[in-house]
Formats: C-alpha cells, structure tokens, sequence
C-alpha cells in the first residue's frame, strides 16, 4: 500500500450555497490541513451533507471558493472520494462487484480485503437488495476505502451500525488513516465518534462555523483519557446550549 | 408435488383464454353458426396450414419474411438505441433530434410507400427499411425514457468513483435504464413482424405479410386466419424472447 | 436494376391476376429475349396503382394495368406510355346482387349501398350503368372496398350490390349464387392496358415489340387451351377451378394496337373521372399513347 | 438576457433539423435536382394544403379522423391500461391475460380487415375498433411495466399505513408507475392517428388516412407529401400533450 | 387525544426465519405486554429489522407463531404502524401528504402537529426530494406517531439524527408513550438509547435472544441516575465481550 500522500490541503473561502431562497451556508470559512481528520457535527439539516458536497465538487457554489492543493476546484474534485449518506450501491451489481467500481483492474484484489475489513467477506456474491441496512452502509464504506483516495469525505458512515460493529469500524477507520495519512473529512451525529477520531470537529450553526476545536489528545485515542470527556462536555454543551432551553438535559450530561 | 401442480398451473393458465376461444369457434362452425366461407373452423386453418407447411411454401414464406424482419429489427433497433441513448443523456442532441423523431415516427407507413419506392426502388432494401422505422421508435423512446430515469444519485456516485464514458454508461446508465430498453425491445419485436405486411404489399412475392395480403385480395379466409394466428404466435414468441432476457438482466431485481 | 453483368434487364410488373402471368408461366418470353441478351425480372404488385406507382419511380419498365390506372397516372404526369391494350372483356365485369335480392333493375340500384374499389374500371362501370337509366352517382351510396372486402362486405349483406371483376364476379356467382344485374356490355370494354417507362419505350422499342409478340402468343395459347389454363391458373391464384374456369371462357387474351376507337374510349373515362372531381384536371389521353 | 437567449435556442433548436431539410428540399426543387412529379416542392405542397383547407376539406378531413382517433384512443386507452394495472397488480389475471395481450397485440391491423368487416360491418364501429386496437398495446405494456416496477417497499409502506384498494392505487401505485404510463400514452397518440390510414380504408369517404390513401391511389404526390406532413405534425403535437402531463405529473421528479 | 389503549400485548414463541439458506431467527422466545416499552440491540445483520417486519406481518415466519392480543398473527398486523429503516416516504407526495398517508380525513389536521413536534412545520410543502438525511428521518418518524397505533414498531428511528435533536425526538417519543400507552418495539443501535427510554432491553445475538434486561429506572429517566451506567456496561459488556476480543475497550467503556 501506498504510504504517503502529496499535499491534500482544502482552503475554504467565503462559501455560500443556497437552494432557492433557503440559504444553507452562509460563509463557511475553514482551512484543512494536508492529512487531517476532521469531523463536522451540527443539527440535522444544518448543511453538513451540502458541505461535503461542495468539496466533492458536486455542487457549484453560490460564492466564496474551495482550493484544493492550491488549485480552484471546478467541476468534480478527482482527488477525492465521498462517501453519501444515502449508501447508493448499485441495485444491479453484486456486492464486490459494487465495491470494484471504478477500480482499476490491476487493484480489484484489494476490494476483497476491503470488504474483509469491514466484516462482509461471505458476502460478496449477494445482491444488495438482501442486505441488512448496517451491512449496506458498511458495503459502500468498504467501496470509499478501497480507493485508497488523497482526500476521503464520509457523510454519516457509521450511522446505522451498532455499539461493537461502529467502534470497530471507527478502528478500522483510524488505522488507515494512520497509515496513508489521507485528508478526511467526517460528516457525523455523534459527538462522542467526533471526539474519538477527529483531529479537529467543527460545529455547523446557521450557516457559518461556530466552534472549530482541535482534539489534542494522544493517539491511539483513550475514551477513558480524562481530557475526553471535557472536549465532549465542550462541544455538546455548545451545540445543546445554544438552540435548546432543555437545559436539564445538558446540565446531566455535562455532569455525568 | 402442490409446487409441481402450481408450476403446470402457471404453465397452462395463460394458454386456456386462446384455448377456449379456438374451441368456441370449432364449436360454432361446427353447429353451423359461423359460415364456412367467411369464417373456416380451426379445423380447416389447421388443414391450409398443414397444406401450406407441406408444400414447403409456409417455410419458405416465414424463413424469407424473417430475415427481412431480422435485419430491419438490427438496423432500426440500433438507431433506436444509440439516439434514445443520446438524446436522454446529452442535453443537446435531445435537443435537436428529438422533436424530428417524434415527429417521423408518426408517419404511416402505408403513405410513406410512394417515397420509399423513390428513394430505394421495390427491392428488399424498401422492405428492410420500413421495418426498421417501425422498430426504431419503440426502441427510441424506451431507451430515452429509462435512461432520463436513471436514478441521478447512482449516476452521480458513479462519476464520484472515477467512472465516465463508456464505464459510466455500462456500469450504471444502461443496467438502470435496461428494465425500459427491454420493453421497447419487447414492443419492437413485434412491430417487426407487424411491419412486414405492409413492406411485402411492395413488389413482394414471398413472406407471411404478402401471404396475408394475398389471401385478402381473393378472400381465401383460410389462410387469412392462419396467417393471423401465425402473426399471434410471433407475437407470444417475441414476448418468451424478451422475458428471457428480462430474467436474465433484471436477476437483481426478483 | 442489373445484376452487374453486361446483360440488360427488362423489368415487368405483373398481378397474379392478369394475362402475364401466363407468359411468366409458360416462361418463354425468357427463352425468346435470352438470345437478345436480355433478362426479365419479374415483380409481382397487388393492385393496378401500385405497379404504376412502381413505374412511375422507375423501378420497373414494363406492365399491365386496367383501363383506369393510366388515367391516374397521366394526370399525375408520370413518364409513360401505352404501348397496347387488351381485348376487350366486359363480360367478366359487372354489378352482382344477391339472389332474391329485391334489385331487380339498375333503377332499383337507387338509395342502395353498392361497393366497388375507389377509381377502379367498376368505379366508371357503375357510373356508366347508372347514368344509362338517368340516374346519377349520388343516387348510389358508394361503399369504397378492394374486391376481397367487398365480398366479405357482400355475402354479410352489408351491401345490396358489388361493382367488381373476373374472377371475383365468376367466383361471387359460383360460390355465393349471386346474380349479374349487368355485365359491362354497352358501358364499359374494360381492356388491359399494357404500359412502359417512356424512356424505356423510346430505346427499346424492339423490346417491346417483342414483348407484345410473344404476349400475343401465350394468349392465343391460353384462348385455345382453356383446360390447361384453368389447371394453370388456380394454385396460382387460388380459386376454385370452376370460378377460374367461367372467368376464362367468357374473355379472349390478346393484343391490340393502340387504335383510335381505344383512344375514344379511354379519353371518356378520363372525362367522366375529371367531371367526377376524381383526377384533378383534363387530360389527352392521345398523349401519352404510343401509335 | 443569457437566460433569454438560451430559453429561445431551446425553442427553437428543435425545429432546426425539420426546417434545414424542408429548406434543401425546397432547393432541390427549384433547381430542378428532384423532379416534380416525383416529389413536388414544399411550396407545391403548401399550395396543395391552402386548396384543401379553402375548400374546407382539410378541416373536414382532419376533424372526422379526429372524431374517430379520439374514440378509438378513449376505448382502447382505458382497455389496455385497466389490463395493464390488473395484470400488473394481480398474479392471476396476468397469467389468465397477458399472454393473450401479447399474442392478440402482434395481428396486422390490415390483415385483420376481412375479420372487422365480418364482425363489426363497414360503419363507424370496424374504424373506431381498429384505433382501439392499436392504442390499447402501448398503453398496456407501459402501464404493465410501470406498476411492476413501483417500489415494493414503498407499496408496503402504503399497506402498513392502512392503505388499501383505491387509496393504495391512488396514492402508491399509480403515481409510481405513472412516469411509464406517460410513454404509452405518449406513443399511443401516435399510434392513434396511425392506425387511421388503415381503418379508413374500410369504406371511407373522408378523413386524414382516407385522404392519403385516395391520394396514393391517385398519385397525387402533393396530398400524399401534405399527409406525410400533416402525420408530422400530429405527431410533435402528441408529444406536446404527453410532455405537458409529464411536466404537471412528475414535478416531485424535477 | 385517546388516552388508554385496549390490551395489546405480543407473544412470540419459537420464532425462526430464514432468507435461503441463511437462518436469520434461530427461534425467538418474546413476550411483550401490553403498553410495555421494548428496545432491541444487536449486531449489525442480527435480525432486529427481520424481526420488527415478521411482528408487522409483512413477512411469514418458518416457525413459531406471533400471538397479538391472544389472536395468531397472520397476513398485515392491522394495529400496528411500523417506521422502516430506510425511511419510505412517498417521493411523489410533498412533506405533509406523507405524514398525512392513510389518515381519515377526520385526523388530518394532527398532521401538521406531528410535523411541528418534530420540528419540520416551515417545511411541509417541500418534496421529500429536497429534505437532508435526518429531516427525511424525521418526516417518517411523524408519520408513524400521527397514527396513533395500539403497537408502534421503530426501526432506528433517530439514527441519521444530531445529539441534539436526537434527545429532543426520545422525549417526544417517551412523552407520547406516556400519554397515549402504546406498546412499543424500538430497534436502536445506541445502547445509551435504549436504557433511557425502554422498560426492557433486548439483545439478540445468533438469532436468539441472549438478553432480556428490565431497566427498572424511575420516569423520566435521568442519565445520570448511577443506575444508569450500571445497565449500560452490563448491556454493552455483553454485546462487546461476547463477539470481539477487543476487551480493552470494552474495559474503557466499563470503567468510565
Ligand atoms: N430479503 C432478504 N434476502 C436475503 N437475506 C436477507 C434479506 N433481508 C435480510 N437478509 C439478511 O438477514 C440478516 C438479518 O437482516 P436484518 O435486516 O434483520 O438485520 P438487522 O439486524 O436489521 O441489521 P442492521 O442493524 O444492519 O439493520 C442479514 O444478514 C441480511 O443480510
Ligand atoms: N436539493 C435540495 N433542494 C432544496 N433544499 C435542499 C436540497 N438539498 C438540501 N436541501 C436543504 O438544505 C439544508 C441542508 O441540507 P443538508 O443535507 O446539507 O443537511 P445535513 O446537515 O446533512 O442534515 P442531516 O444531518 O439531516 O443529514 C436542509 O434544510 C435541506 O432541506
Ligand atoms: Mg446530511
Ligand atoms: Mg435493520
């Protein structure tokens, strides 16, 4: 496996979407560095899938750029690979045939490891229609990591999986990003898998990015690491805090 | 052995209603109510047809027609295609052509007789080329409506992956339009044969279209009845054909 | 079209049901244009109109039509010629009713639905017969159908009477037990015609000529072998023996030069087809014969 | 301004490639390249078209073939989409029907002719049965195709969610298969002014298929070429009306 | 509103369902009572969506039987509704015709209050086309309270949502619960989830159930209740310790 990427840094300036008269960003400012995880959280709705978008080069948008090593990202960013909230396997191919997409020939060995890796090796022949839905998200998960991409955008990757099959897959997540040091950006509900595994969450709010806290915590990361639960603390308390008066709720979990 | 009775079942349920009506028809030609000369028994369309079949003239009727059908389905099944292709991905040729194919695929072949003998004389070539515009159309807008349905999201994953041209269009265009595409090809496997009784009224002295239409000039019923009937097994045959593949292309989707 | 050898091609259009058949039949028309190098390609047409229509588009040179297609196809200004007409053979053609049929006079035709082929020769025998007895076409309700629905039309009743000719008359009569209120005589000759590409005409007249011969011959071959003709015939076209057997013994095959007489009678169908709104515009038929 | 322009290009790109070969055609005439009585000029054309429109026999023509395409369309609209959801819908029926359908629907219209005339007589009924026909198989194939391609989660969401008989029709099945419907009926108003030139040869004194086949008849080139265009037309306008129902039907799909 | 529902307990015994070759349900053993509120976890393609779907009679089992109310369950279990996994809305139908489907017109106007409690009311003319992930989630989550079901069956119903709105849907879901006393079958991947809202946890594991866990907490539960934590580790100690050797993490998550 390839060990070291060139420079993937992304440069967001400025950036605007709207959908007809719904403003969904409103600005977003935010430089990533070259081989950086970063995790967005935000309400539901508050545009983290659109900004995933953006970068994937998906969507025009209304202002402000995305540079991408430098360069103005135009039309589909080619360094990247999105993984969508939505899964999107193809219906009519087979599950490794599904993960073999866009694969150059010489490399479809690898999806069988990929597939390996996230638990579905005696899979491979079905169709996804007979799929369970966390199978499925794990099936289009293997299909983003197959491809070994400079820059990976994960939209929600681990949504639908249960306690032991998430925090192995955030493992499995965590290794490979240590090892190709791939830019990463995770689109995620769950504070605690952003804490975890993220070098920096980012917190959507309105349009614009409001909290943008780097996890300085020693790697592999300690759930049990006492500055955990603070960082955790931290970011709900800013999510739960600012748009909820159930203060009762954050006042448990900030004590807990 | 219930599996065994529900299979035969769902072998011979769909033949009872042409079954029974076949019977119907003996019966009432037997009892005299339908007039021999205007309507024959089945009986009798069996014995023409034997009569036809053993002269070798049947064969022969149904071997030449079927070439032409064959290279007509090809050709017109093939522009068919590739502009339903186009016109449904590029926003362009959509466009341009497809406002023309609308418009050329309302012309009846019967008036278009006059010009074609122009522009191709009274030979095969008029003939294979009034099946294929009758076969193109279907084909056309099966193909243009299941490409535009493609699911948008699938396509844009595809491009995501890194596939475009021809990747793209194999791996995600055409298996997700393949479902419409192949009840236009269902369709045209019968204008095929639905066509040729009007490109065989040009000059034609063979195939089961003038058979037919020479049966009517001098009203022999019989064979007017069995050419029907020949037509309609056609038509069930196209339909095993496009069924196979149906089955074989759309496994994913039992 | 040729073959692409140096031989050249004459290209006849023939309907099954036609004195040409019988040439291509006996098959000597072949033996007798071989040694002038020629090939004879033959195309069969269902109806009149569509060998001209064929003709008229070049893509044939030579053929036979009724009396009326010509008409059409000079108003259209088609590019041929008539080279010849048929014998005259009114007595195969005519306006059948049922038996018991209470139409008993061509008076009675009046407020009657009658059927016969859009611009055919019955279409101007019917004109004819009416005419005759002081009527006019509107007196009639035309219904317009080729013979084959006609007949269908007829035995259902849905008709009272049916313009058409041999075979269909004789195998109406024969198998339906219809009867003839008239048979054309005194309205109508309704002779073959025998038609070329203009062109062809012109350079080829010796061609021609020697197709017309050996027309003349296979006819009187046909005229004097009725026997054999009907055995001919019927697996040909596919009708009892007896319908084909009565068509032929009440008509002569043959030949005549275009002669003034024939240009008369052709010029007043052309007349009464325009007076009837039918072609569009007055036309010569001496134009387009050749003499 | 941009938007304008590319509002108006839209417009009229199609009619681009009509225009551009009635233009060359127009030229060949004039310089004499295409013979007239071959195939008179546009122009002649146009003058055949104003002759029969001020005699009032073009309206006439039109609106009678109208009359009856509409008929033909509504009875074998309705019959083939009522089979088509049926069998669709129903295991049963589809067994008991559809291969019936597939076999009746490959009959030549114009070998059926003697049948119609011994079933239906020369009036009104054997024409508007022929449209009826014709009509009734791309509706029912499309219709067919449609509801066997609805999402069955979602059909069974709509059952969970206490949706039954109509209320699951209407609210699952049709709308789902509805974007297959509009191309059976997009191609069956085609198929309705089609079918016209053959029904109307049974005993016809007017209309559009009737005014064609007279004109063949009567090689009257400028007619037949005013049909051909007329179908033309027909034809463009058939999809005007599909496309409005698709635009105000499947706006969800935008 | 009603308040009181008839009796509308479930008994399943002996369950088994198998997809081809593959056993799915290896013989469950469940009594539900009546307005009992039940979460079940498991691995990722333990069967949790099969078993909601045979309990909705949307599918036959191969063994077993499923009583509802003392009656064998066959063909659609008629008293209940049951919010999919993968959302299912109409696409042709905007927001509040989805949430309206197979209401009398009577109900209707609950409609609209169902989508104000999940927070989508600015939003009831949009097609579900243009909702984000969790806002489809959520349109489907209203759907399946507007009915008012004797026994409602959730299939992750909060999994593509936000910490935040997360919390705000479990109280609507707990208070409705409350008020109205349906029974309840909620499948969840989040075991914190589960304990906060469920009478009884169940864990299925091989197609069996290997654990049925009253949490007997006070209503409305507290998390920092130190009962709490105390099922949660017995409840995730048991999913983690059973099926992976990844003890440390497990030993993380038991010590924090
Ligand atoms: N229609 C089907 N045909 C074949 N196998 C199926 C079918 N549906 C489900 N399965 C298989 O049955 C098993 C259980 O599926 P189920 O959807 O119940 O899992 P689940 O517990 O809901 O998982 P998840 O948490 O990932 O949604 C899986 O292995 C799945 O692949
Ligand atoms: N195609 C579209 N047309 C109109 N509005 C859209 C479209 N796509 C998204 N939106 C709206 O933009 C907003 C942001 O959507 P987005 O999918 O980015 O949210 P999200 O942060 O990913 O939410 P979730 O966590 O629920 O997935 C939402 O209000 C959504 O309704
Ligand atoms: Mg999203
Ligand atoms: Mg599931």
């Amino acid at each position: 496996m390839k060990v070291i990427k060139k420079d993937n840094y992304i440069l967001i300036e400025g950036l605007k979407k709207s959908y007809g008269e719904r403003q969904v960003l409103g600005g977003i400012e935010l430089n990533i560095e070259s081989g950086e995880f970063v995790a967005i959280v935000g309400k539901s709705g508050c545009g983290k899938s659109t900004l995933l978008r953006l970068i994937a080069g998906l969507e025009p948008a209304d202002h402000g750029s995305i540079m991408v090593n430098g360069q103005q990202l135009t039309g589909l960013n080619k360094t990247s690979r999105i993984m969508f909230q939505d899964g999107r396997l193809l219906p009519w191919k087979q599950v490794i045939e599904n993960v073999c997409i866009g694969l150059p020939d010489s490399e479809k060995i690898k999806a069988m490891d990929a597939l390996k890796q996230v638990g579905l090796e005696d899979r491979m022949n079905d169709w996804p229609a007979k799929l369970s839905g966390g199978q499925k998200q794990r099936v289009a998960l293997a299909r983003a990591l197959v491809h070994n991409p400079s820059i990976l955008l994960l939209d929600e990757p681990l949504g639908a999986l249960d306690a032991l099959t998430r925090i192995e897959m955030q493992d499995l997540l965590e290794s490979l990003w240590m090892q190709q040091k791939f830019t990463s950006v995770l689109v995620t509900h769950d504070v605690e898998e952003a804490v975890s595994i993220a070098d920096r969450v980012i917190l959507i709010e309105d349009g614009v990015i409001s909290l943008n806290q780097p996890i300085l915590l020693p790697r592999p990361r300690q759930r049990t690491h006492p500055a955990f639960s603070r960082y955790m603390e931290e970011i709900l308390g800013k999510i739960l805090n600012r748009s909820s008066p159930k203060i009762s709720l954050v006042r448990e979990l900030q004590e807990s | 052995m219930k599996i065994l009775t529900k299979e035969t079942a769902k072998k011979f349920i769909p033949w009872f209603l042409p079954f029974t009506l076949l019977l119907g028809w003996q019966l009432l030609a037997w009892t005299g109510a339908i007039p021999e000369r205007i309507l024959p028994a089945p009986s009798k369309v069996v014995i023409a047809a034997i009569d036809l079949f053993s002269t070798g003239e049947l064969l022969s009727n149904v071997s030449i027609s079927l070439g032409r059908a064959l290279a007509g389905f090809l050709i017109g099944g093939i522009i068919g295609f590739v502009f339903g292709l186009l016109n449904g991905i590029f926003r362009i040729t959509d466009l341009l052509f497809d406002t023309s194919i609308q418009m050329l695929r309302n012309i009846p072949h019967l008036a278009l007789i006059p010009l074609v003998i122009l522009w191709f004389g009274i030979g095969e070539t008029s003939k294979i080329f009034l099946v294929a515009l009758g076969v193109l159309f279907p084909i056309y807008i099966n193909t243009y409506h299941g490409v535009k349905n493609v699911d948008k999201g699938l396509v844009e994953m595809g491009k995501v992956y890194g596939l475009k041209g021809t990747s793209l269009f194999f791996n995600v265009i055409l298996p997700g339009a393949m479902s419409s595409i192949l009840v236009g090809i269902r369709f045209s496997l019968g204008v095929m044969w639905l066509t040729l009784i009007v490109s065989e009224t040009i000059s034609a002295h063979s195939g089961i279209g003038y058979m037919a239409m020479n049966a009517r000039e001098f009203m022999q019923m019989d064979v007017i009845v069995m050419s029907i009937l020949l037509y309609a097994l056609f038509g069930k045959l196209s339909d095993v054909i496009a069924r196979y593949f149906e089955d074989r292309l759309l496994r994913w989707n039992a | 079209s040729t073959d692409g050898s140096t031989e050249d091609v004459i290209r006849i259009g023939y309907q099954k049901n036609g004195p040409l058949i019988i040439l291509k039949t006996l098959g000597t028309l072949e033996e007798r244009l071989e040694s002038e190098g020629y090939k004879v390609e033959w195309n069969e047409f269902q109806a009149g109109p569509a060998l001209v229509e064929a003709l008229n588009a070049d893509s044939i040179d030579f053929g036979r039509t009724g009396n009326t297609p010509p008409i059409f196809a000079q108003a259209a200004n088609a590019p041929f010629l008539t080279v010849a007409a048929g014998k005259s053979k009114f007595e195969g053609s005519g306006i059948l009713v049922a038996e018991g049929s209470s139409i008993l006079s061509l008076e009675d035709l009046k407020g009657k639905k009658v059927s016969f082929s859009k611009g055919s020769s019955s279409h101007y025998l019917i004109v004819k017969a009416l005419e005759s007895v002081g009527l006019t076409y509107s007196d009639i309700t035309p219904v317009y159908l080729s013979p084959g629905d006609a007949r269908i039309a007829f035995e259902q009743g849905q008709t009272d009477a049916m313009v058409v000719w041999d075979p269909f008359t004789s195998s109406t009569q024969i198998n339906m037990g219809a009867k003839l209120l008239i048979d054309g005589e005194g309205y109508t000759t309704d002779r073959d015609f025998f038609i070329a590409n203009k062109e062809f005409a012109k350079e080829n007249h010796e061609i021609i000529d020697i197709v017309l011969e050996e027309i003349e011959k296979s006819s009187d071959w046909a005229n004097n072998n009725h026997g054999e003709l009907v055995k001919m015939l019927a697996p040909i076209i596919d009708i009892d023996e007896a319908s084909i057997e009565m068509a032929v013994k009440r008509r002569v095959y043959g030949v005549d030069s275009i002669n003034d007489e024939i240009i008369k009678e052709q010029q007043e169908i052309a007349d009464t087809f325009y007076r009837l709104d039918i072609i569009p515009k007055k036309i010569n038929v001496k134009e387009v014969m050749d003499d």
